[in-house]
């Protein structure tokens, strides 16, 4: 709790800061009028098509979904981590250890099948 | 109550030196960067403005101030204000988590006239226990800025920017988070403090019942996770979107990524994240793997301590003689020898150490930037799947075979 | 005194940038405003004693999950919706007030049984927050390695399925 | 021994109750968009409820078995909304729709 209070306090103070900077940017910059041209995307000088007709490839989307699973996968490795030594001690050593390698199996089984399948292949 | 009138305003100003620090090191580090390039390149660099042209970072954030405030047609209006902002706070939350010297004990002493309670003292932002877990969260917010500026802006290079960059974070966050279950199977402690005071003596473990002890050696985790401080420290550039991984920024195909659309000041914010999230980076780097503030038998407590006894010891009654004016009764303690002065000075000299560590991995930022071509997009995403995450993989089944081994009795 | 402020606040930031999201017509200021919603619910968990908890739910939920999401919203029609909810006068007065009524039990669920349970007053102690992360651990590889391993498959079965999904006729990734 | 948590000044029913207001929101969003991802969020906002209400009772009680609990519930939400995701994702490309009137259409 008392741990909080400076992280909000620091999260308070940057949001300020970046106000402040960008009300400054806004106050002290020239104010030219505003035409149609200028205020077009810059798109290398052509005439800006803007996103509504942008095809972005959805192999991102691949790439973020698997990101999720296995971002927890590793999530799940930190528990582990900080309590093989206690298990260790308590002489369960070769338990925790097997009960992680189940856990990897699967999980290097899921990163070269999806490896094998192309699916992380970007041309 | 007065206490804790004491203790906010202590961690006001922490806060408020953190976030300074940070936003200071920026012009200090595109200076470096620039000198640093045209030193590489056999150029000259910016040599105008003031001493070795080290004013020009001031002259330019003159120049942003009065640049204008440009809005393109069909952004987002709040979204597009809102990105630059959301870019300074992963890395100035990150930053704030990191032990930056030893914690020192301030014992009770007398001052304008008032008794101030004996005090603990931490060079850190906020004590946060998990503090590892933690910093990776607040961290992998910053996709966020990447994905607000790119889509607010109505640019469609802006998007690819921005869809490029944050897949290649999120990619190289896998590698980064599995690169750290070795350090945390070494420790067992989500703990900063914790892992630098673990690596704080010489190097030394047991090998089948036998002790091995090199005391030469500092206990630092790179000599225990070498792969895993080179996996770790390769994703850092890419989530620092650093050459070779700044595709994002690709000129020849994306005109200049994310931030096309930015200009003045708030472009200069998206830096600031970006300098910000280099400095996280090597910070953590040296908390990991080279042991912090402290520098092991090398440079112990002990010897930093006599040395700032001796120091404060033989200036103070320097000063006090030198001196020689009347000054107020309550002002005269600022002068005397104490244990806390001592404190204070060794807590600087670490810290001192800790920020020495840190230029040196600043430099490897430039320096590498200079001397690496950059990578194709499927090249990189190649190598953050099929490369970096399975070598982080077994180095962690390596550690935990290894740490099973040694320990078990 | 300070910690009631704290949790006030806390509270309204979430309520009023969960209402955002329910509200907002552009999806993905829906997205962002979630976003928000739960990096501040992870400092509730801090402050609850619950610190790891917290840590996961800022790099699960905030970090990747709501990434994701704004990621998809990016690749769909840019445009706002015109029309965000559904229409109907009746339905829409029948839904809130099913709504309602959820709420009214659970607080009349919650008022009535929290004396009952003698926990309203502080309670018979707290875990010690810096032994819980530990704690948890030990515990989840002892009594719930089963659900852990099953959790691990279940994860598996999934990325096999997003990518089964994207290959399927008319898929994301279909040539 | 001094307890160095939120709840030192606000009871657990204040807790519960933001749970409650939290989970009945995310109830009003999945009966009232139309929008399927924005139908998914707000599921994603009454797990995180539920989450709420879970971690109060652990830290209440002294008992970890609520925070894994959440630990599992993390996991089977993020899993849903990449499933759920990726079928919208299929479907738009298909069809070009996200309105939920349209998905009682699929069949076979």
């Amino acid at each position: 709790m008392s741990q909080l209070i400076p992280v909000f306090a620091l999260a308070g103070f940057v949001i300020f800061f970046g106000i402040l900077l960008v009300l400054v940017a806004a106050l002290f910059g020239p104010k030219p009028k505003a035409s149609k041209m200028k205020s077009m995307s810059y798109e290398c000088g052509l005439v800006g098509e803007g996103q509504e007709t942008t095809k972005v490839p959805v192999k991102f989307y691949l790439t973020a979904i698997l990101f999720i699973l296995f971002d927890i996968e590793i999530i799940f490795m930190y528990p582990w981590a900080i309590a093989y030594s206690d298990f260790i001690e308590a002489g369960q050593g070769l338990y925790i250890f097997g009960a992680m390698a189940v856990f990897l199996a699967i999980f290097i089984f899921g990163l070269f099948w999806e490896i094998r399948s192309r699916a992380l292949e970007w041309e | 109550m007065g206490s804790d009138i004491f203790e906010v305003g202590v961690n006001f100003g922490k806060m408020v030196l953190i976030f300074v620090m940070m936003v200071q090191i920026v012009p200090l580090l595109v200076w470096v960067e620039r000198r640093g390039s045209a030193f590489i390149q056999n150029r000259f660099g910016p040599n105008r403005v003031g001493p070795l042209g080290l004013t020009q970072l001031l002259a330019d954030a003159v120049k942003f101030i009065f640049k204008e405030d440009f809005l393109p047609e069909k952004s987002h209006r709040l979204v597009f204000y809102a990105a630059p902002i959301m870019a300074l706070i992963p890395a100035a939350l990150a930053f704030a988590a990191i032990p930056l010297s030893m914690p020192i004990e301030i014992t009770q002493f007398e001052m304008l006239g008032s008794i101030w309670g004996p005090y603990r003292f931490v060079f850190q932002g906020y004590e946060i226990g998990i503090g590892i877990v933690f910093v990776l969260g607040v961290s992998s917010l910053a996709a966020y800025s990447l994905l607000m500026a790119g889509w607010a802006s109505s640019n469609k290079y802006s998007l690819y920017g921005a869809l490029r960059a944050s897949a290649q974070t999120i990619s190289y966050e896998l590698a980064l988070g599995l690169s750290l279950v070795g350090i945390l199977l070494l420790f067992n402690t989500f703990n900063f403090q914790e892992i630098i005071v673990l690596q704080d003596k010489a190097l030394a473990f047991s090998f089948f019942g036998q002790e091995v002890s090199l005391g030469w050696l500092p206990n630092w985790g790179v000599f225990y996770q070498p792969l895993g401080a080179i996996i770790f420290f390769a994703a850092m550039f890419a989530e620092c979107n650093r050459l070779p991984f700044d595709l994002p920024e690709a000129e020849a195909e994306l005109v200049a990524g994310y931030h096309t659309e930015y200009g003045g000041l708030k472009m200069n914010m998206f830096y600031i994240g970006e300098y910000g999230h280099m400095l996280v980076a090597s910070a953590l780097m040296v908390t990991f793997y080279f042991g912090g503030y402290s520098l092991g038998p090398w440079l112990t407590e002990e010897t930093v301590n006599g040395l700032s006894q001796w120091i404060v010891e033989s200036i103070s009654p320097t000063i006090v003689y030198l001196m020689d004016i009347p000054f107020p009764e309550s002002f005269a303690a600022i002068f005397e020898a104490s244990q806390n002065k001592v404190n204070i000075l060794t807590a600087f000299v670490f810290h001192g150490v800790f920020l020495g560590k840190v230029l040196i991995f600043l430099w490897l930022f430039v320096h590498v930037r200079w001397t690496l071509p950059r990578f194709r997009y499927d090249q990189l995403m190649d190598l953050g799947w099929k490369t970096m995450l399975p070598w982080a993989l077994a180095n962690t089944i390596l550690t935990a075979i290894v740490v099973l081994v040694m320990r078990m009795n | 005194m300070m910690s009631a402020i704290f949790f006030y606040i806390l509270a309204t930031l979430i309520l009023v940038f969960a209402y955002k999201t329910i509200t907002a017509n552009n999806p993905i200021h829906c997205a962002l405003y979630l976003a928000i919603t739960m990096i501040n619910l992870a400092f509730l968990f801090f402050g609850l004693n619950a610190p790891f908890i917290g840590g996961v739910q800022l790099v699960v939920y905030a970090g990747a999950v709501m990434v994701l999401f704004v990621m998809v919203l990016m690749l769909f029609d840019l445009k706002s919706e015109i029309r965000a909810f559904s229409r109907g006068l009746f339905s829409g007065l029948l839904k809130i007030a099913s709504a309602g009524l959820i709420f009214g039990i659970l607080s009349n669920a919650i008022f009535k049984t929290g004396d009952l349970l003698g926990l309203a007053s502080g309670g018979p102690g707290m875990p010690d927050p810096a032994g819980t992360s530990r704690d948890l651990a030990i515990m989840l590889f002892t009594k719930y390695l089963f659900a852990f391993e099953a959790l691990g498959l279940l994860l598996l079965l999934v990325a096999v399925g997003a990518v089964a999904v994207s290959r399927i006729k008319g898929g994301t990734h279909a040539n | 021994m001094p307890i160095s948590g939120v709840l030192l000044d606000v009871g657990i029913n204040h807790y519960l109750v933001l749970s409650a207001l939290l989970f009945t929101m995310g109830m009003i969003g999945v009966l009232m968009r139309k929008n399927v991802i924005v139908i998914l969020m707000s599921i994603e906002l009454m797990l995180n409820a539920v989450n709420l209400t879970f971690i109060t009772f652990s830290t209440y009680n002294a008992n970890l078995n609520g925070q894994i609990m959440v630990f599992f519930v993390m996991t089977i939400a993020a899993a849903e909304a990449g499933v759920g995701l990726a079928l919208a994702v299929a479907i738009y490309k298909k069809f070009k729709e996200v309105n939920i009137r349209f998905f009682e259409q699929l069949r076979g």
